[in-house]
């Protein structure tokens, strides 16, 4: 084996997703656009279980929203025959994920379970990975939020509190895949079955537009929407690979 | 040209210089104390206000992650180019008019390197963590990122610092004894230590003379990497308008562009308010002059690729960039900054303009203007254009931006003022190598001997 | 050094102990905090520290009545989460749903009984005990039934149980006079069901198994009936379902969240939909669909609104409506329904009416996927009964002014900011000698109030549902208290028990808490339910408790069908609207925030937070207007310009909105309030304050989409915060389409929610 | 004038010792704080003495902290579980009846952290205990102690240690630890 093979090996290898040969789980999302309402009960619903900061009208007038997953919204024609697209947009938890190559400190990585990790307590802030990330769903923490009491009470005690200075993203609820592991493994040891676990988004959604589950079990839900023909992603040639797959909206494309 | 030179002799070449160390008028420790006075008042407190308040005390917002922070840094590292890195070529090019210069530019370069490092310590969220980026084996065995473009940066810019420091500091140990040999007191101690013993011998002339050289040759290819590596910062994005492979010497360009200019405005300073009238001469401005003409066509010339780049891209995010860099909210300052960065030089096609002092002063400010400007567009434009139009948002910076940026230049002066009162800003025996030595009684001089 | 002086020495030691004091302070400096680690004296069974509970209960942020689960970790409220066995929700929730915790955790809550120390309405009270609150109200009761004046409760739509502890309290006290009042309440799609049907109920409208909904005007996807039961109709119908993908279309003026979702958005003059649904009905008969027996009775009915007449009046093309009307035949399961603005004009029931004959015509009523009426609660009310319709709150207030009124109670509810201007009702107000409010909130009624009597939030407090509309079959549900209370209030129950008792009402109220009177009210479930099934009484009780819902799938035999004077009565006349073409030039459309609901949500700061799905409007509100109307006006997105109708008038920031009728501007509700906490003061206006004080004379309630205004501009800009940045794709192909035929490719429909771990010690 | 630098050295001589046993002194008072008023061992409201329970009497770990085998915090003992033994047992000692105390005024003892960790860190006591860790790794010989005192550094490098030595799985993860 001559050295440039041996080089291009090598390369190979660490092109694969985050450095691994096989993920355990391969967590994934798809959401299906012909469903979504743009209702934002999943932007709710991901403030209460993820500890999300009141950011307070000053600081949104500033431009600095913390929504893990925010509907965007997109206009196509004008009256009368405007038409109007939702989409939700939160990270991606790509396989090649911008960000993760660029923190200096590697507080975002990737892990065995496919997803895109963001350590708070590791984070310094110097915010390339919100540059890097095409999709925009990472979040600043630009000052210590606080909560008037007793709202405080409502704080997730399984998610922490980010302090000023760090960056902080949607971590499909990694809060409770661990729950559900941990379930799993008093049950001696077995997999985490479909349908067990779901981030927050995924479980109020009320027209059912997103699915969440483990993509490498063909039969489970995620595997089989993603099959469908509709799949794709947004600023798919980009290839940044992402888990979150979305199920085009049905209808005459207006451009 | 060299006639005011020449008739200096030997020892005023020392007396003037050793003078400018010694003798210091009122005047100086007013600038000293105003610079001073600024820098704590526009740079120390609202740092300390944003470490307490968070980074929200600048203007940053969702999708403008990035703000003037990172354009002061990348302005700062690129004025510290031209300074060591010229200085370099010069050596090796053996021209002379280098000689009288080349101190103080490199100076500049270690200071400016100096704002830039603490830009950085400005920028970051939790910079009571910023260790973190440094490779030091720990209990934990977490280590940096090595795959990080701002890895990389951290380690160009810590080698070019040392580098840099390295270099003046052997350029200056003559001199230094020169110095020690004609002061008292704490002064006199103060260059015993920093001339580390230094007798004059031919072996010493020697060694220094080699290691000067070798020296030099190792920082060129070091200069260029530096820049290169700090545009990667922005190139190895995929935000549109950064995503560009002609960024690493558009960079390089700009930055010894904006050193250059540097330098020239230094120089004035020194000459008209350092009397060294001597040793500054029209000829450095005039070959300066042109130097800058040269730049400033390059650095034209990239920028007109650029443009070329997202017309021809034919995607809706390079061209919606672009047309936001023209025509969108910033369009005003990049207007600026063509008019500063490549029509305002052109001036100095003529020898008459090169060679007035005050008209090369305003030009070389004009560029610096321009070239943060450029740095600054470099941040701003891009962000809040990227491919989410949803997304798309605005970024102002904010009062205590304003100050600290302002805070770092009065912090660049006052290290120079001190550099000022302890380096000996003009290099006594390089500028004694240009002029007729003293005939001895006996054979030739000792330096002849060396080389 | 061969010899230390003493001066050296002296330094040194001065060196030595500065450095060492140094040293210490940086050790101490960098010290851990004391932290405590309480634990209970006498713990609570099924408690154990760091592990989660849930209990399930019912939501009670708007009327839809969904079940909930909340999650809970030592002894406060984490999360709610739909619940999985509830029918109407079936573990989904709405954003407002979530933000239900906030009401519990609000920093703006009354936490004691409050007497009033200022003037009315100064705002200034002073806390009081329970006892003494109490007995001040018993005694203005008593006085109340010696004087001449009357009793009035006022109480925010409640069901079941509760309704029925109200009734009998109120009929303890002598008086008839026991209102419900929430804005929201569909007072005209109840009188129309009376009309076309002789019931007076809600129909459950099976969207799930509709293959082609026509909505005109009702905001199903956002606050129509029950909007997270409608979306997730919406989701099956749409992908997964067993039939094809159905087809959705919504006539509105504005688009809505359900025009936006909806595969085709049809703008139709304000208050003509009615008329619409004619012109469809008219080209479903003439397209020979319809077969009954009196066919030519509805021909002939129908004959007025040929295409081209309905296109003239509703401004709908003719080929449009023939199309709807073909497609509307030709679906195997097409569902018609009426609500939002359509529901808010002076021919309110005429439209309604229509559109139940459109479904008749279609032959859906009582089909899967159509109209199907649901069986008598099981136990407690309705809740519509007692419904109080806009003129009946007219009433009320002419009777305070000609003080006819000596005791108003008001449970949680809020007309002063609900009613418009016009109605004068927190003037009326005034000369009521005494207001006692049982509200959770400060909010702009209860600052009127004499006496408040702080009651729990939906989470503290027990009570019992009966969803409105259901599911079509017999649901009722159980809410229990989640938390401890964190204030020092009471259950709405619980204070009416014991002022019964002070009242010597125990005779008719005999049950020492709202709990007991739960217990002993589903009995009677039990009895038809529970007791073949063997167990005990409390063993079905815990049961409940468990599941959180109670249910049996058995369908309403007797399906009401349509009352034949329908037909001749059939006819929806032009809609009147208040201030004329010429000085008011603009019809006002208003709609229910999504986040705010009628204003209740204000006070959260997520609903505030939320931004508006379809402008990204965060913390206000504003006025829409279409593009080409804007520039004809010279206004820019942004401006703050002056509404005005005969009413009044009120500033807002204008938002150019690209799907909406030109001679249209839209306003959401809910904004503008002024005494409802810290979150919600001083935002936006209420647009509700000029609204024309006009009834809809065939079911009483306000006709909210009956104004004209005036928009002028101030000449000032105002700030309008919105999250998002530049709404339209460039070509980008963020949000891709594809054909009709890989549409019901993908998506299963199984419910994906997580079971319910009620894990204990 | 001297080239050498010597007689430079000998001028500086004074200051430098000056700053030499500042630094000297910097060190030792650091280390005295932290040797004398560790803080590892704070007076809690009762002097209950794990030395008596756990070491003298062996009543093992999990009879009074009995959550560690089915929660992420190991809990405290509610103070009726106290009672249980010491309505009868050693009721007239002075510290039984503090304790008594709090049970008639129905008051919960507010006990002082030992074993604190950041918010950021989630650790859970259930899967360490099933998988038979001794309490001791990270509490240290807490059946010898009068007053509890945090004897094992629970650090970073402690828990991955450990996790590697028994190469647990996904030990070594951020997210296994890192909320």
């Amino acid at each position: 084996m001559s050295f440039i093979d041996r080089f291009v090996a090598g390369w190979r290898k660490h092109r694969k997703p985050g450095y691994y040969d096989k993920l355990d789980y391969a967590w994934s999302m798809t959401i299906d656009l012909d469903r979504c309402t743009g209702c934002g009960a999943c932007v709710t619903a991901c403030q209460a279980e993820n500890n999300l900061a009141i950011v307070g009208e000053k600081d949104l007038a500033a431009g600095r929203e913390m929504q893990w997953i925010r509907i965007e919204r997109y206009w196509d024609g004008e009256y009368p025959n405007a038409t109007l697209n939702f989409i939700p947009m939160l990270c991606q938890h790509c396989d090649a994920a911008p960000c993760e190559t660029v923190c200096p400190v590697s507080a975002t990585y990737h892990n065995q379970d496919g997803l895109n990790v963001q350590v708070y307590n590791r984070c310094i802030g110097t915010r390339s990975c919100a540059v890097y990330c095409p999709y925009e769903v990472r979040y600043f923490n630009y000052h210590d939020h606080h909560w008037d009491t007793p709202l405080e009470q409502q704080l997730n005690p399984d998610v922490s509190v980010r302090e000023k200075g760090v960056m902080e993203k949607c971590t499909f609820c990694v809060q409770r895949i661990r729950q559900a592991k941990d379930h799993a493994k008093d049950d001696g040891g077995r997999r985490v079955q479909d349908g067990e676990v779901q981030p927050a988004c995924v479980q109020t959604c009320p027209a059912e537009a997103l699915v969440f589950g483990d993509r490498q079990d063909p039969n489970s839900q995620v595997s089989q929407s993603m099959s469908s023909p509709r799949a794709y992603n947004p600023l798919g040639d980009l290839n940044t690979q992402p888990s979150v797959v979305y199920l085009k909206k049905v209808g005459a494309d207006a451009d | 040209m060299q006639t005011e030179v020449k008739q200096q002799q030997f020892a005023d070449v020392n007396d003037d210089v050793v003078q400018s160390l010694v003798e210091t008028g009122s005047k100086y420790y007013i600038t000293l104390g105003l610079a001073l006075f600024v820098t704590i008042a526009c740079f120390m407190f609202p740092w300390f206000y944003q470490l307490y308040f968070g980074i929200g005390a600048a203007g940053n917002n969702h999708p403008a992650v990035w703000g003037t922070y990172l354009a002061s840094f990348i302005f700062w590292i690129g004025l510290s180019h031209s300074g060591t890195l010229l200085s370099c070529v010069l050596h090796i090019t053996n021209s002379e008019w280098r000689k009288a210069m080349y101190r103080s530019a490199e100076a500049m370069t270690l200071f400016s390197l100096m704002v830039a490092a603490t830009m950085v310590m400005v920028h970051v969220g939790r910079p009571w963590f910023i260790h973190w980026a440094v490779p030091y084996p720990n209990q934990m065995e977490l280590w940096p990122n090595f795959r990080s473009p701002l890895m990389f940066d951290v380690m160009a810019i810590t080698t070019y610092l040392t580098g840099s420091l390295i270099f003046i500091y052997m350029g200056s140990i003559p001199d230094f004894a020169a110095v020690r040999d004609r002061t008292t007191g704490w002064r006199h101690h103060m260059y015993v230590l920093l001339s580390l013993g230094w007798r004059g011998t031919d072996t010493e002339w020697h060694r220094l003379g080699w290691a000067y050289t070798f020296l030099a040759v190792l920082i060129i290819p070091l200069a260029v990497s530096v820049h290169s590596i700090v545009s990667w910062d922005f190139a190895m994005s995929i935000v549109p308008g950064l995503h560009q492979t002609i960024f690493a010497p558009y960079f390089v360009v700009g930055a010894i562009y904006s050193g250059t200019a540097g330098i020239v405005t230094v120089m004035y300073v020194l000459r008209k308010y350092m009397n060294f009238e001597h040793f500054i001469t029209r000829l450095h401005f005039d070959n300066l002059g042109k130097l800058l003409i040269v730049l400033s066509l390059i650095w034209t010339y990239i920028n007109v690729l650029e443009l070329f780049t997202g017309w021809y891209s034919g995607t809706s995010t390079e061209y919606e960039q672009l047309k936001f860099k023209l025509f969108g909210f910033y369009a005003p300052l990049y207007w600026e900054m063509i008019l500063f960065c490549a029509a305002v030089p052109l001036l100095m096609i003529s020898r008459r303009i090169r060679t007035s002092f005050v008209a090369m002063l305003w030009i070389s400010i004009a560029v610096n203007i321009g070239m943060y400007t450029e740095r600054f567009l470099i941040v701003a434009t891009t962000q809040s254009r990227q491919y989410l139009p949803d997304a798309w948002g605005l970024y102002v910076p904010s009062l205590v931006e304003i100050s600290i940026i302002i805070g770092s230049l009065a912090m660049f002066v006052t290290l120079f003022l001190i550099f000022v009162k302890i380096f000996p800003s003009v290099s006594i025996y390089e500028v004694k190598e240009t002029m007729e030595p003293p005939k001895k009684k006996e054979g030739t001089p000792a330096w002849q001997a060396t080389h | 050094m061969s010899k230390v002086d003493r001066r050296d020495f002296l330094k040194l030691v001065g060196a030595g102990g500065v450095g060492a004091g140094a040293g210490f302070m940086l050790a101490e400096s960098i010290k851990h905090p004391i932290e405590h680690l309480v634990p209970y004296a006498v713990p609570p069974e099924e408690y154990s520290p760091g592990v989660a509970t849930w209990y399930n209960s019912v939501c009670g942020m708007c009327s839809a009545g969904c079940g909930i689960t909340v999650r809970t970790r030592e002894g406060r409220a984490k999360k709610i989460e739909g619940n999985p066995s509830h029918p109407v929700n079936q573990g989904r929730l709405c954003a407002l749903g979530q933000a239900g915790l906030q009401t519990l955790y609000n920093p703006d809550r009354i936490t004691a009984p409050m007497l009033r120390s200022g003037d009315r309405g100064s705002g200034s009270f002073t806390q009081t005990t329970w006892e003494d609150g109490l007995n001040r109200v018993a005694e203005r009761l008593e006085d109340a039934q010696r004087g001449s004046g009357d009793t009035y409760l006022l109480s925010r739509g409640v069901r079941g149980n509760l309704d029925n502890l109200l009734g009998l309290f109120m009929a303890g006290l002598g008086s008839e006079n026991l209102l419900h009042y929430d804005f929201d309440h569909p007072h005209s799609l109840y009188a129309a069901n009376l009309r076309t049907f002789g019931e007076e109920l809600l129909p459950y409208y099976d969207i799930q198994n509709a293959s082609y909904l026509l909505s005109f005007g009702a905001d199903y996807l956002n606050d129509w009936l029950s909007p997270v039961h409608n979306s997730l109709g919406f989701g099956r119908s749409r992908q997964g379902g067993d039939h094809d993908r159905g087809r959705f279309v919504q006539v509105e003026p504005k688009m809505s969240i359900s025009g936006a979702a909806a595969d085709e958005w049809i703008p139709a003059q304000p208050g003509t939909e009615g008329i619409l649904a004619l012109g469809v009905a008219h080209q479903l008969v003439a397209s020979g669909t319809y077969t009954g027996e009196d066919l030519a009775a509805w021909t002939s009915a129908l004959a007025p609104y040929s295409a081209a007449s309905v296109a003239a009046q509703t401004g709908v093309s003719s080929d449009t409506v023939t199309r709807l009307g073909n497609e509307f035949a030709r679906a195997t399961a097409p569902l018609a329904i009426g609500g939002g603005a359509t529901a808010g004009h002076t021919n309110a029931v005429d439209a309604l009416v229509a559109i139940n004959a459109l479904n008749y015509l279609a032959g859906t009523i009582g089909q899967a996927g159509g109209v199907i009426f649901n069986p008598q609660p099981v136990t407690g009310s309705g809740g519509h009964s007692r419904q109080a319709s806009y003129q009946a709150m007219l009433d009320l207030a002419d009777n305070a002014r000609a003080g006819r009124i000596s005791v108003l109670i008001i449970n949680n509810t809020n007309p002063v900011f609900t009613m418009p201007g016009a109605a004068r009702f927190a003037e009326a107000l005034e000369s009521v000698p005494v207001i006692v409010s049982l509200s959770t909130f400060m909010d702009e009624t209860t600052a009127l109030a004499d006496i408040v009597l702080p009651s729990h939030t939906y989470l503290e407090s027990w009570g019992d549902d009966i969803p409105q509309p259901g599911v079509g079959f017999s649901v009722a549900a159980v809410s229990q208290p989640i938390v401890a209370p964190l204030y020092n209030t009471r259950g709405t129950g619980d204070i009416v028990l014991a002022l019964g008792r002070k009242l010597e009402l125990t005779d008719l109220m005999p049950w020492a808490d709202t709990e007991e009177l739960l217990k002993f009210a589903w009995q009677q479930i039990y009895e038809r339910d529970g007791a073949e099934a063997g167990g005990d009484f409390d063993a079905f009780w815990r049961s409940v408790l468990q599941a959180g819902v109670w249910g049996e799938n058995v369908r309403r035999a007797d399906m009401p069908t349509i009352d034949p004077g329908v037909v001749a009565s059939l006819g929806v006349p032009e809609p009147v609207f208040v201030g004329s073409e010429i000085d008011y030039p603009f019809v006002l459309h208003t709609y229910l925030s999504t986040s705010m609901h009628d204003g209740r949500g204000a006070n959260l700061p997520w609903m505030q937070e939320l931004p508006d799905p379809i402008t990204s409007v965060v913390y206000g509100n504003w006025i829409e207007m279409n593009p080409a109307t804007a520039a004809e006006q010279g206004l820019k997105d942004g401006d703050l310009v002056q509404v005005t109708s005969s009413e009044g008038s009120l500033e807002i920031p204008l938002l150019v909105f690209p799907a909406i009728m030109p001679g249209v501007v839209a306003m959401p509700i809910g904004q503008g309030h002024t005494e409802y906490g810290r979150y919600a003061n001083n935002r936006g206006a209420n647009v509700i304050s000029i609204l024309a004080s006009e009834v809809d004379p065939a079911s009483g309630g306000l006709a909210s989409s009956a104004t004209r205004v005036s928009i002028s501009p101030t000449g000032k800009r105002a700030k309008l915060v919105r999250t998002g940045g530049v709404a339209r794709q460039l070509g980008r192909d963020i949000v891709q389409h594809t054909g009709t035929d890989a549409g019901t490719a993908g998506h299963s429909a199984k419910l994906n929610s997580i079971p319910i771990v009620v894990e204990s010690a | 004038m001297s080239v050498s630098i010597v007689h430079t050295l000998k001028v500086l001589k004074p200051a430098a010792m000056i700053a030499l046993v500042a630094l000297i002194g910097l060190i030792i008072g650091y280390y005295a704080n932290a040797m004398f008023f560790p803080g590892t061992a704070p007076e809690q409201p009762i002097d209950f003495s794990h030395r008596i329970h756990a070491g003298d009497n062996e009543i093992p770990c999990l009879y009074c902290h009995v959550q560690a085998r089915r929660s992420i915090s190991a809990g405290v003992p509610s103070v009726n579980k106290c009672m249980g033994c010491h309505v009868e047992v050693a009721t007239d000692r002075p510290q039984i009846r503090l304790l008594a105390n709090y049970w008639e005024t129905k008051e919960p003892i507010p006990w002082i952290k030992v074993h604190d960790l950041p918010d950021f860190v989630h650790f859970t006591h259930k899967r360490h205990v099933q998988a038979d860790i001794e309490c001791q790794t990270c509490h240290g010989p807490v059946e010898t102690m009068d007053v509890v005192s945090r004897e094992a550094p629970v650090k970073m490098g402690l828990c991955l240690n450990c996790h590697k030595d028994n190469e647990v799985q996904h030990g070594t993860d951020c997210w296994t630890c890192h909320k």
